[in-house]
């Protein structure tokens, strides 16, 4: 989960990392004051839940109050990377004598902590390290240790700081580090670190990227007003309905409902239906164990999609019980109707409850699966893929 | 044989007394797996399914020799349960709750490697040798035993590559499920190199998709491998997904993505199959037979 | 450094470790309310810095306000183990089922941190490990080591806790390691650690010493009030005008005031004094590295001394250099004068420079010196001691 | 030979830009220590006394291949100074500096352990092989090369018992400071038994006082020496010192006397001696000779 470059700031300072002394602001008046008190000098940056701001014009240098009020006013009526702008960080200008960069991440492949520094940064970091791998130092870290002062030191010097400044920085390294260690981090990230033309160490920009799961051990942020959130850019209707529900789902720009189980075949059914010639119309999960009224609300986002043409369903029971489903999509049935062919395939643990269920509903109101074509283990799932594409296809 | 468990693993479920632990110990019993102890701190001397129940871990160990644990409890306290397990001498632990924090994992991860243990998960299905020993919460119905191991970071995924392999008559030797936290207890790497030492495993199906490191990092093992390797890979037609700021894309490179994934398994050798109808075709060119007659 | 009472159970209260919910109390009034708050009855700790309180009539049981108000009246009029009485706390009366113990320390044989935990607890839990060293369960950890839940269950097992009282004791003795380690504890200890009839559990008492050296880093206590204090059991006001100055020094029952350098040859000294026949007025510690007017003021404490009749001097310059003990011999001569006869040994670091020193002010002031008997290396430290033991007795 | 350190060790001080880290190199130089380097983050490049000063003792190692280490640093930084020595290589760690927190010792005696490094300290007066390296404060005077080992707890006794050994004609191999604070980074035992193996040690004076366990530990060591112990313990005529509550008399049981200690260190054999004259007395009849006439 992302932090606001704001919010990042806010930790850093608690751990001691020197930030730029910026004012958040929600008006254009707010921006034009912070301004004012900046000598009429500053750097507006939109406080939005996404990377690459300066490049989608959500940072802008401004040279007096006036222009800051103009471009406020701009930024904040507009939309960056597809999110709304409700926040400006003002900041001072900094007279930059060097930008270097210091981040802290997991390296999931060997399971340390990695901390990464180097004595160039700003936007181009991605590719200078990729064209200058030695030039960008890596330190990895067990997940129980700590960092020694002379660890820092060392990243420091590899840096290529020294002197009085081998210390600033030094004290910035382990702040950091300790912030990903204190708060659960994914990733931490000052870039750039900026060393100012009279000799100051501050982190311009910072990224915090913390662990969804493990966020319940950590009432501190929430105290900050950090509390579960999503990366909310431009999202459909649909997608923003889908996710007051709980239910993963992202449209795409096909003509197939996918009704699938977890997020494995969920993405191996995406695959499936393209590699029959089809297209799917979103992608949905519905995570370990949902309940018949999920299960039923998904199905309707499905229904009311007018994209929508035809429905791939797929159940294998594991954790999701095949008598769960069953209830689920006859709660669907019956209260809202399905509208579209949809073919599906059901297994796995209670399948023999959940046909039961089935059969029952059908006994009783057989109009209700007028459209429903339903297979068990007999039918590979590909088949079921394919007679999705097909259906698909008929109904133009 | 198989790999990690088997009919005479002795099998402690830590978290027995709640209602996924109660329900999946009645699950796995009713296969014929060997339950013999539960955990409950606080709750030593109860009995679930007429299984006993202890406090520790290690008293578990004292009273009825298990040897591998599941563990159903909320994902808070899973650190604790997999480090008591580690530490009491478990050689395998699987993780089926889902959500473990990624720093909790990492240090399970640790002290797995430092005591010898296996630790599979969190969000894992679990692990099944098939006839002999279903441990987690994989559906039976997929399953028969047979020549082939399985491999997978997904629950579904691996149902239905079992279905497969067993509906054509191939059956499986061990099916693994990897779990499906970005952080997990075992690699493919790991699983790998245990189906290449198994004498009845003559090829293994590899499941990955979309994210993460562990198929790229499994390639090394897979080119030292005398045993065939099947691939399939989801997400070839998903959209990237994110990366992880400036530090993740210098931690990862260009790994992550479905088609890195694919191209780095190939060109160590595997064959990628597109959907799993292609693994018995894949499997009759290498010139694997059938244990019995597909269906 | 130890801490009282209540303080090391509000450090409890943080660690979520249920404690008594006393009152602390200054007057006898105080005392009356609260124990009419507990129903009628309670008991009354005196919060000294000292343990033995009930032995030494510092804890009483009391049966109605007014008998509280006229015990706490007496109380706060007395001294208990010489330590004058400030402050109550007030408790209710638990009604006890059991006590245990549990406590957590330092191996300093094995450099591990040890928890103690024994199903019997109580004033006589020292006679009871020794008597019962099997029911008294240790169990050692690494410095670096945090405590896991499952080895709390260990320890609580082997305390004889059962069922859903393992889990209360689990959380208490997580509890009580991680205040230990919070705040670099030599000592966290909970005894008795009570079973109330009702089946809860609960710290009726507490006792923390804290690593007065770690102080530093602990800026959270110094915002309770706990800053680094001396444990002032009955002092001289000799004594307390020596603490004034920073000086290390306690009365004794001889003669012979002894002004030796470090704490190490103070000890021997004392030995060496005793060996001989004499007998010490005063054990004092100079310090390392002392500076002179400290050194000075070690002499004005000897000389105005009446119990003393001879000064026995030392310095076998180290860290703490000889000049400067010159420096602070001269000091004191010149601003206060000898009046009793002093035997002296100086050497080691700078010892010509301290004999130059001498030389130079005895040139100059002889009559400063008429009282010193003052050797160098060449003269055993023994023959000193015995020499000093000689002039204690001439002078009667 | 000698323990420890000799004329071939190359010294590091770490702090040596500071007041007393500059004052102790010029006069440890002039014994003819042999300091190779000095540290001092952030002033790596500055010189004292001729001798270069780095920003990280790896650099410093790399640079002038020191292999011992003096710390003048503030309490606060000495748990980094000493870990940053052990974990580069270093063998041996002088902590001069008092009032070193616990928990910091005990970490740095871990990872002393782990790296097969020896700590001295703190409030040590350092150590020294007359003639040879005198590596933290210690006064020339007393010392002289010979044929007796002392170690102690106390600086001052350390001089004193030198300064008699020197005057009796038998001089000293190594003359160690454990230190003063109440939890070191080495022990009685720890130097006895390298005392043992010096071949050019005939004896051992091992100086202790009332307080802590350290000397009651030495027992066993002391048994099985060959070579004579002498004992000379201070604080046989002190109040008894306070007990760290229950929990510290459970622990120490009944250590902690001078006449515990000097019960448990006769009952193992030791040689007790109640003044430092005493101490040339018992060389004597324990048929050891002066290496030259006495003073």
């Amino acid at each position: 989960m992302r932090l606001f470059e704001f919010e990042a700031k806010q930790l850093f300072a608690k751990h001691k990392i020197p930030i730029t002394e910026g004012v958040l602001c929600t008006t254009p008046i707010e921006v034009r004051n912070a301004v004012l008190n900046f000598d009429g000098r500053g750097i507006l940056k939109v406080q939005i839940l996404s990377g690459g701001r300066a490049k989608a014009g959500g940072i802008k240098k401004v040279e007096s109050p006036e222009e800051a009020e103009t471009v406020a006013d701009d930024l904040f009526e507009e939309t960056v990377k597809g999110y709304p702008v409700e926040r400006i960080l003002v900041d001072p200008l900094l007279d930059i004598r060097r930008e270097y960069y210091l981040g802290v991440t997991i390296n999931r492949a060997k399971y340390k902590i990695v901390v990464i520094g180097s004595p160039t940064g700003g936007v181009d970091i991605e590719e200078f390290a990729r064209k200058n791998p030695a030039k960008v130092f890596k330190e990895s870290f067990e997940i129980d240790e700590r960092m020694y002062s002379f660890e820092a030191y060392g990243i420091g010097l590899q840096m290529k700081f020294r002197k009085e400044k081998l210390n600033l920085v030094s004290s910035i390294i382990m702040g950091l580090y300790n912030v990903f260690k204190a708060y659960d981090c994914k990733l931490a990230e000052i870039n750039p670190l900026v060393e100012t033309e009279n000799g100051l160490l501050v982190a311009a920009d910072a990224r915090i990227s913390v662990d969804d799961d493990a966020l319940f051990r950590h009432p501190e942020l929430a105290e900050m007003g950090i509390e579960k959130r999503h990366e909310e850019g431009e999202m459909t209707l649909r997608e923003k309905e889908a996710r007051e529900h709980g239910i993963p789902y992202l449209d795409l720009d096909g003509k197939i409902g996918m009704f699938p189980g977890g997020a494995g075949f969920g993405i191996m059914g995406n695959d499936f239906v393209n590699y029959f010639g089809g297209k799917p119309a979103n992608f949905m999960d519905s995570g370990g164990g949902p309940s018949p009224e999920r299960l039923a609300k998904m199905l309707v986002l499905l229904d009311e999609n007018p994209k929508v043409k035809a429905i791939f369903g797929a159940r294998f029971g594991g954790i999701s019980r095949c008598d769960d489903f069953a209830k689920g999509v006859i709660m669907f049935l019956k209260d809202h109707g399905l509208s579209k062919p949809m073919v599906m395939r059901m297994t796995g643990n209670n399948w023999e409850e959940g046909v039961r269920l089935f059969d029952e509903a059908k006994k009783k109101n057989p109009e209700l699966f007028e459209n429903i074509e339903a297979h068990g283990i007999e039918t590979p799932i590909e088949q079921i893929a394919r007679r999705a594409v097909e259906l698909s296809q008929e109904v133009e | 044989m198989a790999i990690l468990v088997d009919k005479d693993s002795r099998i402690l479920v830590q978290g027995m007394t709640g209602t996924a632990g109660q329900f999946h110990t009645k699950r796995m019993l009713e296969y014929g797996t060997k339950i013999v102890s539960g955990t409950s701190p606080g709750k030593g001397g109860e009995v679930v399914e007429s299984i006993p129940v202890f406090d520790t871990v290690e008293s578990a160990i004292d009273n009825t020799g298990a040897d591998t644990s599941v563990i159903f409890l909320p994902a808070a306290f899973v650190k604790e349960a997999a480090i008591e397990s580690i530490w009491a001498g478990i050689k395998h632990v699987v993780v089926v709750p889902e959500h473990i924090p990624i720093f909790d994992m990492m240090e399970i991860r640790k002290e797995a490697k430092r005591y010898g243990s296996t630790v599979l998960g969190g969000n894992t299905p679990g692990i099944i040798t098939p006839g002999q020993a279903n441990i987690g919460i994989m559906p039976d119905i997929a399953f028969k035993p047979g020549k082939i191991g399985t491999v997978s970071r997904s629950g579904s995924i691996t149902y239905y590559v079992a279905d497969t392999l067993t509906r054509s008559g191939y059956g499986e030797t061990t099916c693994v499920g990897l779990g499906g936290d970005p952080v997990l207890g075992s690699t493919f790497d790991d699983i790998l190199r245990m189906f290449e030492k198994d004498d009845e495993t003559e090829a293994v199906v590899m499941c990955g998709e979309i994210g993460g490191v562990y198929e790229e990092i499994a390639k090394d093992t897979i080119k030292r491998m005398k045993k065939p390797v099947i691939c399939i890979i989801g997400g070839i037609y998903a959209p990237p997904g994110k990366r992880m700021g400036h530090a993740g894309a210098i931690v990862e490179g260009s790994m992550g993505t479905a088609k890195s994934k694919l191209k780095a398994l190939e060109d160590a050798g595997a064959h990628a199959a597109r959907t799993f109808l292609d693994i018995p075709k894949i499997l009759e060119d290498l010139n694997i037979e059938p244990v019995e007659k597909p269906k």
